[in-house]
This record gives C-alpha cells, sequence and structure tokens, in this order.
C-alpha cells in the first residue's frame, strides 16, 4: 500500500535525506545526482514514481559503478516554477551535483533551464515535454529520456486520418504542454486531409469539463482530441463517460490521458485511443525484467514515470562505467551520452541531436483498465527540434 | 447557442452551483455564528473525498463509506475546535487565518501520508449508474441529478434547523449577539462546538458525493476553497440564504463563461464579486 | 533619534553588520549568497506588508499581486535585447504600480475587515488568471527576462548584476534603505496620522482627518515597494512567473509577518528569516516537510501571540 | 443675544419607518452654553451626531454660521471647526496624552502628508498639544499612555482633544458620564471657563450639572422638541415634569 512507502520514506528521511548506496570504504569518487521532483501537491505521484526508477537503475547496476559513492540529493519542488531557479541553483551551486534529475513540470524546466544551462553539471528530463527543452532552450548538458509534446500527439494526427475522421475537435488546458500537443496533432491531422471544427483551450488548472463537453456534444464532431494528464485525465475521462458521449464520439489522445490514471477512470477509460513511446503491456525482455524488478523493491507497479526516470539512471550508470568513475569531466560525460543507446524498457533509444529521444511511439488502446499495444504509431520518431541551434 | 444547448450549459451550472454550496455553507455558518474564518475548509472537502474513497474500496458499499466519513468528519470537527480554534475566539481574523493555513499543511501532509499521491476515483453505486438521453449525443447522468438532489434537500434542512428549531434559534442568536445567548444560560462553547462539526461535516459530505465524479487528488480542497469564498462573499458572509442564491449565480456565470469568453473565463467570477461588493460593501444579504 | 526603542538598534547593529560580512564567510558560495538574496527580497516584500497590516490595520490576502506585477511591469516595458538602466526603471516599476494601487486601492478601501481581505483575494485573484491565462505574458509557464539591467548611477557602474554578490548587496541595500524609510514615514506627521487611523478611525474623523485618503496614500506607497521587491526577485534569477501573484504567495508573506511579529519594523525580517530557516530545515528532514511546518506554525499562532519581535521585547523588558 | 452659530432647519432623521428625530429647529449662539435634555430614546444624541457630520440627515437643513453644511463629508466638519467628544471615551489608548492631543492639532496647523518632518521635532504643534492638556487639567499626565490614566481623566483628554483642534464649536456627549462626583466638580469647572469663550452644545444626564452650566435649555421627548428656554423657564415648565415622569425617569 502507499501508505506503508510513505511513511518508510518518511522514515528514511529522518534518517538523514542524503543516502549512501554504496558504503565501501575503498570507494574513490562521491557522485552527487540531484533529483529535482515533485513530492508534495498534485504532481507528487509522478515525482515519486520518477525517483523510484532512478534509484532501482543505480541499485540494480551498481556493480558497473567503479566504486563510486552515489549520494543523492533530493529536493522537492512542489510543481512551483517560481522555486525551481532557486533549488537548482542549490543543487549546482551548493551540492555541486555532478547530475541532475527533474523536473515532472513543464514551467519547473523552464525555471532549470535558466540556471543549469551551460553549466557544470548534466541536467537529465525525466518527464516534462515541453518543446523548448530540446528546442530554443536546447544545450549539451541538457538531456532527455522522456519525450516532446510534439512526439506523443504527432503520429496521432495520422492515426486520427487513417480511422477515416474528418472533423474532429480539439480541447486541452492552456498551457504551454496542451497548446504544443494539439498543434503536433493539427499538423499531422490537416496534412492528412483532416479538418479541426473547434479549438477549445481550458484555463489550467480547471477541471469541471462539463460545460465545455456539453458544446462538444452539440458540435457532433467524428472524434475529439484531447491533452489532458494526472487529475486533468481522469476529470476529462469521467466527465465524456457520464454525459454519454463514450459511446458515441470517440475520444483520442496524447497517451497521457489514460497513463497512471486509469485505476481512478474505471471503465470511464475502456476504448480510449491514444499514443504514446511506452505502454505497461510492451512486451520486450527489458520491460518485464524492469516491471519485475520494481515491483519486488517499490512493492508498486511501475509506470511511465518510473521508467523515464530508470532510464536516467541508466544513463548516469552507463557514462560512470564507461569513463571508470571520473564523471568530472562534463565534456567527456556528455559525449558519452549523446552517443549512447539506452537499453530502455519502452524498447533502446537514441539521442537526436538536440539531445531528446529518437524512439517509437504506440498506438494503444483501454481494454479492461489497461493500454494494450495495437501497433507501432510511427517508428524512430524524432522530433523535429524547432529552434535548436545545436 | 442553440436553445437547447442553452438549457443543457443552465442545468450544467445549476448542478455546479448546489455543489458549491454545500460546501460553502458549512463555511459561512462558522463564520457567521462563530466568527472564525477556516481557510481549511477546502481540506474538509478533500478528507472527505478520500475517506469515501477509502472505505469504499474496503466496504465496496457507498451508503455505508459515506455514513462512516460523515461519522469520522463530524469528529474531526469535535477534536479541531476542541483543541484549536477554541484559542482563537478572542484574537483577530488574522490569527485565524494563520492556524487555518497551517492546518491545510496538516491535511495535504496527512493525506500523503496515509493515502499517497495516485489520483483515485470509485464507481458511481449501481442503483445510481443509469442515465437520461437529453440529446441524440448527450445524456444526462443520474447520480447528477442524484447529487443536485440531495443538495436541495440539505438547503431546505438547514433552512429548517435555522429558522424552526431550537438549534437554529440559539444559532441565530448567537449571530447577533454573543453576550445575549451567554446570558440566557447557554452554554455557548458546547454550540460553537456543534456548529463547528457540523460546518466541517457539510464539507465532507461534499466530498463523499462528489467522490463518484471527480478525480480524487492532493490539493483538490485548494481548488474549491476560492470558489467558496467567492460564494460566500458574494452571499453576504454568514447568510446561509445568500450563499445558496451566491452559489447558484456563481455556477451559472462560471459555466457560461467558459464556452462563451474562454480567454477570461476563470477571471469572470472574480469580476463578477468585485462588481457586487463595489454596489453592496457586505454582500447581496448581509445582516 | 530615529531608532528609539532598544530593540530596534540592538535588531540594526546585529543584523546588518552580519549581513554586510555574510559574504566573507560564505566565501563565494553562489547558492548560499543567492537563498541569502532572495530572502532579504521577499523580506523587502514582508516589510512593505508589514507597514500595511501592522502600521495601517489594513489587512489584505491580495498583496502578491503587487509584488507579481512588479515582475510582469518590468517584462512588459523593458526592451528584450537591451540592458536597461536599474535606476530609471525602478522608477518606472514604482510610478506604474503605484498609479495601479491608486485605481485598486480606490476600490478595495471603500471596504474594511474581513470584506477587505475578502476584495482584495478576489482583485489579486483577478491579475493571476489574467497572467496565468495569457499567451503574450507566456501563460502559467511564466516569461524569461534574458538580460539584466546596469546600474550606473551618473556615469558611475555601482552594481554588477551578473555578480551574485553585488546583487546580494544591492538586496541588502535595497533592504536597508526600506527599513529607513519605513522607519522615517513612521516617524513622521505624516505617520502620526496614518497611526491615528489605525488605532481609532471613528475618532481620527471626528477630528477632521479624511481617513480614506491617508489609507490610500499608504496603500500606495506599500504596493509600489512590494513591486519594487518583484522586479528584485524577477532580476534574479531572471524569471516572472504567475504563481508569484498567487494567494499562496500572499498567504506566506502573512504567515512570516505574523511569525516575526506585527507593527515593528524588524519582525518582517525575523519572520522571513524564521520561516524560510524552518521551511530549509524541514524539507531536507523529510518529503512530509508540510506536516511539520503546519504544526510549527499552528503552535506559533498559538503560543506567540505577538511573533518573535513581541517575545524578544518582553525578553529585553525584564532584563532592563 | 450673540452671534448664531449653528443653526438646524426641519431636521428630521428617519432609521427605516422610526422617527428618531421630527423636525427640529434650533439656534445655538456662539459664547453660550446650550444643553439638551430628555429621556433615553429623545434623540439627543442622533441630534448631535447630525450636528457633527456623522448622520446625514433625512431631510432638513443644518447651518453653520449661515452657510448649509448638511451635504459635506463628516470630515469636512471638523475642519470648519465642529469639535466633539463621545458618549463613550474615544480616545487613542495607546498613544501618550500628549501625543492625543497633539493628533488633533495637527489637524488645523497641516502638514500631515509631510513624509518627512519628525513629529516630534515641532515646537508650536507641541505647544498648543500642551496647551490644550492644561486647560482641563492634564497638564501632568502628558507623558503618560492615555490608557493608563483613570476614567476621568481619560474624559478629560477627549475634551482637551477638541479644545487641541481649535474649535468654535463644541459637541460634548455626556462628558461626566459615569464619573464620581469630585470628577464632575472638576469638568463643570472646566466647561464655565469653556463657554466664555465658544459656542458649547452639551448633552447630558446630570442635571444638576445642566441647570448650573445652561445658558439655555432644550427638552426634546421621542425625538421631538418639546421646549426651550432658560433653566428657570425650563425648570418651571409643567409639560416637561410630565414628560420625564410619564416616561418614569427619576431625574430630580
Amino acid at each position: 500500500m502507499a501508505n506503508k512507502n510513505n511513511l518508510r520514506h518518511l522514515m528514511f528521511g529522518l534518517a538523514g535525506s542524503a543516502l549512501l548506496l554504496t558504503p565501501q570504504a575503498y570507494a574513490n569518487e562521491t557522485i552527487k545526482i540531484g533529483v529535482m521532483l515533485p513530492f508534495s501537491g498534485a504532481y507528487a505521484a509522478l515525482g515519486s514514481d520518477g525517483r523510484n526508477g532512478l534509484r532501482l537503475a543505480l541499485k540494480e547496476h551498481r556493480e558497473r559503478l567503479h566504486g563510486s559513492n552515489i549520494e543523492f540529493i533530493e529536493m522537492d519542488t512542489e510543481a512551483r516554477p517560481e522555486r525551481a531557479p532557486e533549488i537548482s541553483s542549490a543543487l549546482l551551486n551548493r551540492h555541486k551535483a555532478d547530475f541532475i534529475v527533474g523536473p515532472v513540470h513543464s514551467g519547473v524546466a523552464n525555471g532549470m533551464l535558466r540556471t543549469l544551462r551551460n553549466r557544470d553539471t548534466i541536467m537529465i528530463v525525466p518527464n516534462a515535454g515541453s518543446a523548448e527543452v530540446t528546442g530554443a532552450l536546447c544545450a549539451p548538458n541538457v538531456f532527455r529520456t522522456s519525450f516532446s509534446s510534439w512526439q506523443t500527439s504527432y503520429p496521432m494526427g495520422q492515426v486520427a486520418a487513417d480511422k477515416g475522421y474528418k472533423r474532429v475537435v480539439t480541447i486541452t488546458w492552456n498551457y504551454g504542454m496542451g497548446r504544443e500537443s494539439v498543434d503536433a496533432f493539427e499538423e499531422s491531422f490537416t496534412a492528412a486531409g483532416g479538418e479541426i471544427i473547434r479549438k477549445m483551450l481550458v484555463p489550467f488548472p480547471r477541471t469541471d469539463f462539463q460545460s465545455y463537453i456539453s458544446e462538444i456534444a452539440s458540435l457532433q464532431p467524428d472524434a475529439v482530441f484531447v491533452f489532458f494528464a494526472g487529475s486533468g485525465a481522469v476529470q476529462f475521462a469521467l466527465d465524456y463517460d457520464a454525459l454519454g458521449l463514450r459511446e458515441r464520439i470517440p475520444l483520442i489522445g496524447s497517451g497521457f490521458l489514460t497513463e497512471g490514471t486509469l485505476g481512478a477512470q474505471g471503465k470511464a477509460a475502456e476504448g480510449l485511443v491514444t499514443t504514446l513511446h511506452y505502454a505497461d503491456e510492451l512486451d520486450n525482455p527489458n520491460n518485464v525484467k524492469f516491471r519485475e524488478l520494481y515491483k519486488s523493491e517499490y512493492n508498486r507497479d511501475a509506470d511511465l514515470y518510473a521508467v523515464q526516470g530508470y532510464d536516467a539512471g541508466l544513463m548516469i550508470v552507463e557514462a560512470i562505467d564507461q569513463l571508470q568513475g571520473k564523471v568530472k569531466d562534463r565534456q567527456a560525460v556528455i559525449e558519452v551520452m549523446r552517443n549512447m543507446t539506452v537499453p530502455s524498457p519502452r524498447g533502446d533509444f537514441t539521442f537526436s541531436k538536440a539531445h531528446n529521444p529518437i524512439q517509437n511511439v504506440y498506438l494503444r488502446e483501454v481494454k479492461d483498465g489497461v493500454n494494450r499495444v495495437i501497433d507501432v504509431a510511427m517508428p524512430a520518431l524524432e522530433d523535429p527540434a524547432r529552434g535548436c541551434n545545436m | 447557442m442553440t436553445t437547447s444547448l442553452f438549457f443543457i450549459q443552465l442545468i450544467n451550472g445549476l448542478q455546479y452551483g448546489l455543489l458549491l454550496f454545500l460546501i460553502a455553507s458549512g463555511l459561512t455558518l462558522v463564520f457567521g455564528v462563530m466568527g472564525i474564518l477556516n481557510l481549511a475548509h477546502g481540506s474538509m472537502y478533500m478528507v472527505g473525498a478520500y475517506l469515501a474513497w477509502y472505505f469504499f474500496t474496503h466496504t465496496d458499499s457507498f451508503l455505508l463509506s459515506a455514513i462512516i466519513s460523515a461519522v469520522i468528519a463530524l469528529s474531526i470537527g469535535i477534536l479541531v475546535e476542541r483543541t484549536l480554534i477554541r484559542q482563537l475566539y478572542h484574537r483577530n481574523h488574522l490569527d485565524q487565518v494563520l492556524l487555518t493555513i497551517g492546518m491545510i499543511f496538516v491535511f495535504n501532509a496527512l493525506q500523503s501520508l496515509l493515502w499517497g499521491n495516485d489520483p483515485q476515483g470509485i464507481k458511481v453505486p449501481d442503483l445510481l449508474s443509469g442515465s437520461i438521453p437529453l440529446t441524440d449525443t448527450l445524456s444526462y447522468p443520474v447520480y447528477r441529478i442524484f447529487v443536485a438532489v440531495i443538495c436541495i434537500l440539505l438547503a431546505a434542512a438547514l433552512y429548517y434547523t435555522i429558522n424552526k428549531t431550537r438549534l437554529g434559534m440559539l444559532i441565530r442568536a448567537g449571530e447577533s449577539n454573543r453576550e445575549m445567548v451567554e446570558c440566557l444560560g447557554i452554554n455557548i462553547s458546547r454550540l460553537y462546538t456543534i456548529v463547528f462539526a457540523i460546518g466541517v461535516m457539510l464539507a465532507a459530505i461534499a466530498g463523499v458525493l462528489s467522490a463518484p465524479m471527480v478525480s480524487i487528488v492532493p490539493g483538490m480542497g485548494e481548488h474549491v476553497l476560492i470558489a467558496c469564498f467567492v460564494v460566500v462573499v458574494i452571499g453576504g458572509m454568514g447568510s446561509i440564504k445568500g450563499a445558496f442564491v451566491a452559489a447558484l449565480l456563481v455556477g451559472i456565470v462560471d459555466t457560461f463563461a467558459a464556452v462563451l469568453l474562454p480567454s477570461i473565463a476563470s477571471m469572470v467570477v472574480y469580476i463578477l464579486m468585485a462588481l457586487i461588493l463595489l454596489v453592496k460593501p457586505k454582500g447581496l444579504f448581509s445582516n | 533619534m530615529l531608532f528609539q526603542k532598544r530593540s530596534e538598534r540592538l535588531f540594526i547593529w546585529i543584523f546588518f553588520p552580519l549581513m554586510l560580512m555574510m559574504p566573507l564567510f560564505l566565501d563565494g558560495n553562489i547558492f548560499y549568497i543567492n537563498k541569502l538574496s532572495s530572502i532579504l527580497i521577499f523580506a523587502l516584500f514582508v516589510m512593505s506588508l508589514d507597514y500595511l497590516v501592522g502600521r495601517c490595520g489594513l489587512i489584505t490576502l491580495g498583496h502578491a499581486m503587487f509584488y507579481g506585477l512588479g515582475g510582469y511591469i518590468f517584462y512588459i516595458i523593458a526592451p528584450q535585447n537591451e540592458a536597461v538602466n536599474f535606476w530609471v526603471y525602478t522608477f518606472y516599476i514604482c510610478v506604474i504600480s503605484a498609479a495601479i494601487a491608486l485605481i485598486v486601492g480606490f476600490l478595495v478601501l471603500r471596504t474594511s475587515g474581513i470584506y477587505m481581505i475578502m476584495i482584495t483575494l478576489a482583485i489579486a485573484q483577478m491579475f493571476f488568471y489574467y497572467f496565468s491565462d495569457s499567451m503574450e505574458f507566456g501563460g502559467i509557464d511564466g516569461v524569461f527576462l534574458y538580460l539584466k539591467p546596469e546600474t550606473s548611477f551618473l556615469g558611475i557602474k555601482m552594481f554588477d548584476l551578473d555578480n551574485p554578490t553585488h546583487f546580494y548587496y544591492l538586496c541588502l541595500f535595497s533592504l536597508f534603505n526600506t527599513l529607513v524609510f519605513f522607519k522615517v514615514i513612521m516617524a513622521s506627521k505624516f505617520g502620526r496620522v496614518v497611526d491615528a487611523t489605525r488605532e481609532n478611525p471613528e475618532r481620527t474623523t471626528a477630528l477632521g482627518y479624511n481617513v480614506f485618503v491617508f489609507r490610500l496614500a499608504s496603500y500606495v506607497i506599500a504596493s509600489a515597494l512590494g513591486a519594487y521587491a518583484g522586479y528584485l526577485f524577477s532580476m534574479q534569477y531572471g524569471f516572472v512567473n504567475p504563481s508569484m501573484l498567487s494567494w499562496q504567495t500572499s498567504g506566506t508573506a502573512l504567515v512570516m509577518l505574523i511569525l516575526g511579529g506585527m507593527g515593528s519594523i524588524y519582525g518582517a525580517i525575523l519572520g522571513t528569516f524564521a520561516y524560510e530557516g524552518l521551511h530549509y530545515f524541514f524539507e531536507h528532514l523529510t518529503e512530509h516537510w508540510m506536516l511539520f511546518m503546519g504544526s510549527a506554525i499552528i503552535l506559533m499562532v498559538i503560543l506567540l501571540k505577538k511573533g518573535i519581535a513581541g517575545y524578544i521585547e518582553k525578553l529585553l523588558e525584564k532584563r532592563s | 443675544m450673540s452671534q448664531v452659530m449653528i443653526e438646524t432647519e426641519g431636521l428630521c432623521k428617519h432609521w427605516g419607518g422610526l422617527k428618531a428625530l421630527d423636525d427640529i429647529s434650533l439656534t445655538f449662539a456662539d459664547k453660550e452654553l446650550h444643553s439638551i435634555v430628555g429621556p433615553n430614546g429623545a434623540g439627543k444624541s442622533t441630534l448631535l451626531n447630525l450636528l457633527c457630520g456623522t448622520y446625514k440627515p433625512t431631510s432638513g437643513r443644518i447651518l453653520h454660521k449661515n452657510e448649509p453644511i448638511d451635504s459635506i463629508k463628516p470630515y469636512a466638519f471638523a475642519r470648519r471647526g465642529i469639535g466633539r467628544s463621545f458618549q463613550k471615551t474615544n480616545i487613542y489608548p495607546s498613544a501618550t496624552c500628549l501625543e492625543n492631543c497633539a493628533i488633533a492639532a495637527q489637524r488645523y496647523m497641516g502638514g500631515s502628508f509631510n513624509f518627512l518632518k519628525p513629529r516630534n521635532k515641532e515646537p508650536v504643534l507641541l505647544h498648543i498639544a500642551e496647551e490644550a492638556l492644561h486647560k482641563v487639567g492634564l497638564g501632568h499626565r502628558k507623558d503618560t499612555v492615555a490608557a493608563a490614566v483613570s476614567y476621568g481623566e481619560q474624559r478629560q483628554l477627549e475634551i482637551a482633544m477638541v479644545l487641541a483642534t481649535s474649535p468654535c464649536v463644541l459637541l460634548l456627549d455626556e462628558p461626566m458620564a459615569g464619573m464620581g462626583h469630585e470628577e464632575s466638580a472638576l469638568i463643570i469647572e472646566l466647561l464655565k471657563q469653556l463657554k466664555k469663550e465658544y459656542c458649547i452644545v452639551l448633552v447630558e444626564h446630570d442635571m444638576d450639572a445642566v441647570f448650573e452650566l445652561s445658558d439655555l435649555i432644550t427638552v426634546m421627548v421621542n425625538g421631538q422638541h418639546l421646549v426651550t428656554g432658560t433653566v428657570d423657564a425650563v425648570r418651571e415648565d409643567p409639560r416637561v415634569k410630565e414628560a420625564y415622569l410619564g416616561q418614569g425617569d427619576e431625574v430630580y
């Protein structure tokens, strides 16, 4: 149960926030990993899964660390952008973190980039999908193990057109991620001959969708494309179902609509079709092994956020291994990382010039409370990295 | 906007307004009688929803979990009033604001410790899971109608209690003149405990009723808190009748603003509130 | 003498020399210097709130509105690709925010007490949503300022704002000036009327003062300084976000103020440092820091009726 | 009779359906002490509140030196020199007695928007404030915090504050309420001195004091004007006796 886990974290926390994983006496070097994730507030679940994944990777591959001490410094961002510069400055300047893993929230990412771009550390983004991270604000020392908003929505435009939808309504929160996702969908959907008949923008973080859905019902589109995540995703699916539209107008979206939310959505999520770079059920050896390990370690099922955190951990492990623990030479670390193939549970991926994963995007459908993979919507998809001069 | 869509949106607005009233009524009652501004009121809404979810997953009965949750909320109310709120009767509003902000922190931390941070949901009770078709594409869930009816019944019950019963007489007297009630030999501290506990319970019941309709997530209380403030202030602080009118007003205005004025949708209710306070600085139904 | 109370003199003689020397102890550790700078900035903001709440008796839950406005006004009026003059823009920002405060104050000061708390909250929320829903101001993700102003004054370059230590001294300098500024105001003839309007507005009207005008003037002053704090904050990391205007920011400032002690000129500084210290301590202790923070706030309200400053004054009284 | 300072014409004040004050026409002359008496609820305090601008009249006019003043702002009354004391002690309890009077004196001395001038560095103003304290016999209390002085002294302070505004009209609302005999005697002496200089309107329950001090007495009942006259005329008027007896108020 979640509560036991949390109690244990509390105990851990009381014992001291810096946790030494390999306390061997002969350890030659301490490698500091700063973790900037939300541990309280609406995004707390995403933060703790990411952290768990990260720790799991370093624990699993302990023997590849060349005897380095790994020290975690965990900071709660509370998903508050205005705290981001301060916290990242703490990790960079006070703790002299070698790697900084974070954040979940794109607004926080913008604040972090402000202090970490081109500085003496490696930033690995394990979630925030804002285009700027590997677009206009890209930098040699910034990597992303997750996705770009474009990647998770662009393929859906093609899928929708292939399904024969002509008139589609889009709805999302009025914030960066939402608008970028809808734009990416529109890009491929209109290119394939579809028409967006209405673009609805909901003030963030409003979760009262009933009036919007009533409006959609009166427009009678062929399908509805949405980008919502977390509580918004749960609420939208619940309202969409409650008002009887799920049976009548197909609901499609970026995969976050049904990621980590299925328990709360229940039958309201059945039949929703989404595109994402991961699915719990992916049938590959890495994924099966990872999920087993995660379950036995944390007594809960792994999810996308755990995978992304885990991959950030794999990157760090790989870099330490190849450089034999000498990670102070950032240029060397960057060189290793940008040429790396990450053996991710989602399938192997490499990095684009802008340091975003080149990865498969899967087409998924919810059946019996699980995201089933129907197909690969677009294989080895690379983000266009607009605005990046790297 | 077609006529049918107009009426559908009107229903949406009314339903949202009724739920707002249920949450806000506890806030305005506590303020009216005790002069306490409880910022942690939204947290009680959250606690109600989490309790309902927790007991539903253990008992599988919505009614049973609703009753247990209400009883627990009542006990929390009594406990909080006896240990904390009691200290503040002779302090100013500022101290109350502060203490209840502290309570928000504590409730949020407890929620995260006890129930984790994953979004949760419970399914609508089978008996109420049907829906009524309104148009070709749109139908209205029975459960939401049920919630609206419960809200109206609770509003009527509150009205009856305040205007027709001995407790209500004391509440009304307490609003207008604290000393007088004390002179009448009535145990004012017990009255305050009861009123505060009822206020907490109303918020929790709103949380319980919302549980099958909303995503149960950390921080859900703070969103409704501000909406409740708007309702209570527009209605006139301490006025149940005012809260009722204001909640419906806010519900309808907010619903229509969302579709008609999308660019300023979230500002509209605050503009409404500012305008009303300019004309009637103490709200629509102030004493 | 400007600082009549012993506790005030004591505080000023300990705090400011200590802060002046702080960068020496910190030995150029950028994090601590930045952290201290941001605490000093927020202390300045809380001090402007203290003037309203503690000295004028006007309780507001919307003061963060001006904190955020300071940042956004700067973003809006400053050219994006050219370093502007710090002092000139300080003047602009104070004037523009004062003008906004004049209009807002005209509306909110018609009410009082709990209604004023609520209407200030409502107006601040309006601004919050305006910025968080607007596309041109970056919405909920906020905006960046890519260039820091230069600080030459009459041809002399005073601070290099890209240097954290310089920026730290600018913040300290601003805080000290603000403290002296408020102290001068409170000791002035204007301050006499402000005291009177707080303590007994009815009597003050009967004596022939237009209470509203004095409150409005105070509101404008406090708001302009609140905006100045926001301007400094936005400059520190080149970052403006709507959450600067949120009611949580106002609430935090109030918590700090009450923790430190209202109405005493240094309570705002004490409160900000104490709150940030507690927050920092609990956050490093456990991810459930909110539990301890919340309990600490509750205990403090119940036990420390006049905040830390009140406690110190009591101690000093006992000894003398 | 000397110059008329304040005049009311058909003054009415209604609270909803209740007529708190009904058609009152009175004149108050300079250098005279004019008392308003009557049983509880007669409208004495309402009248006073209208004269100093706290309430706005429902109908009727108020003239000050022959200029209508019923539509000016409440604070403007004091600026015209109409000062008042309150029935319930209404001072600045945490300030010193001197500061209380200084606040009052600063109003007409000006400079209230001077942000820089230290409040304690203006000898003229402080002198005026101190003089006002001396007038009411509180000179020795000037550095004491107002909350710390006795109740009677607080009443005296109220009057001193009014005096410090350099008024021409004093509206005094029960200055002797709740006082002991000796304290009352002090105030009576004080008022005897003051009425040589000011137009004073006095609302008071202590009839001995009223008879001793007044040049004119107006008796009000139920918001209506009953009679106005000299002390002797009022004392003998049968209507007055009836009104008081009818109310069951023990006056004599």
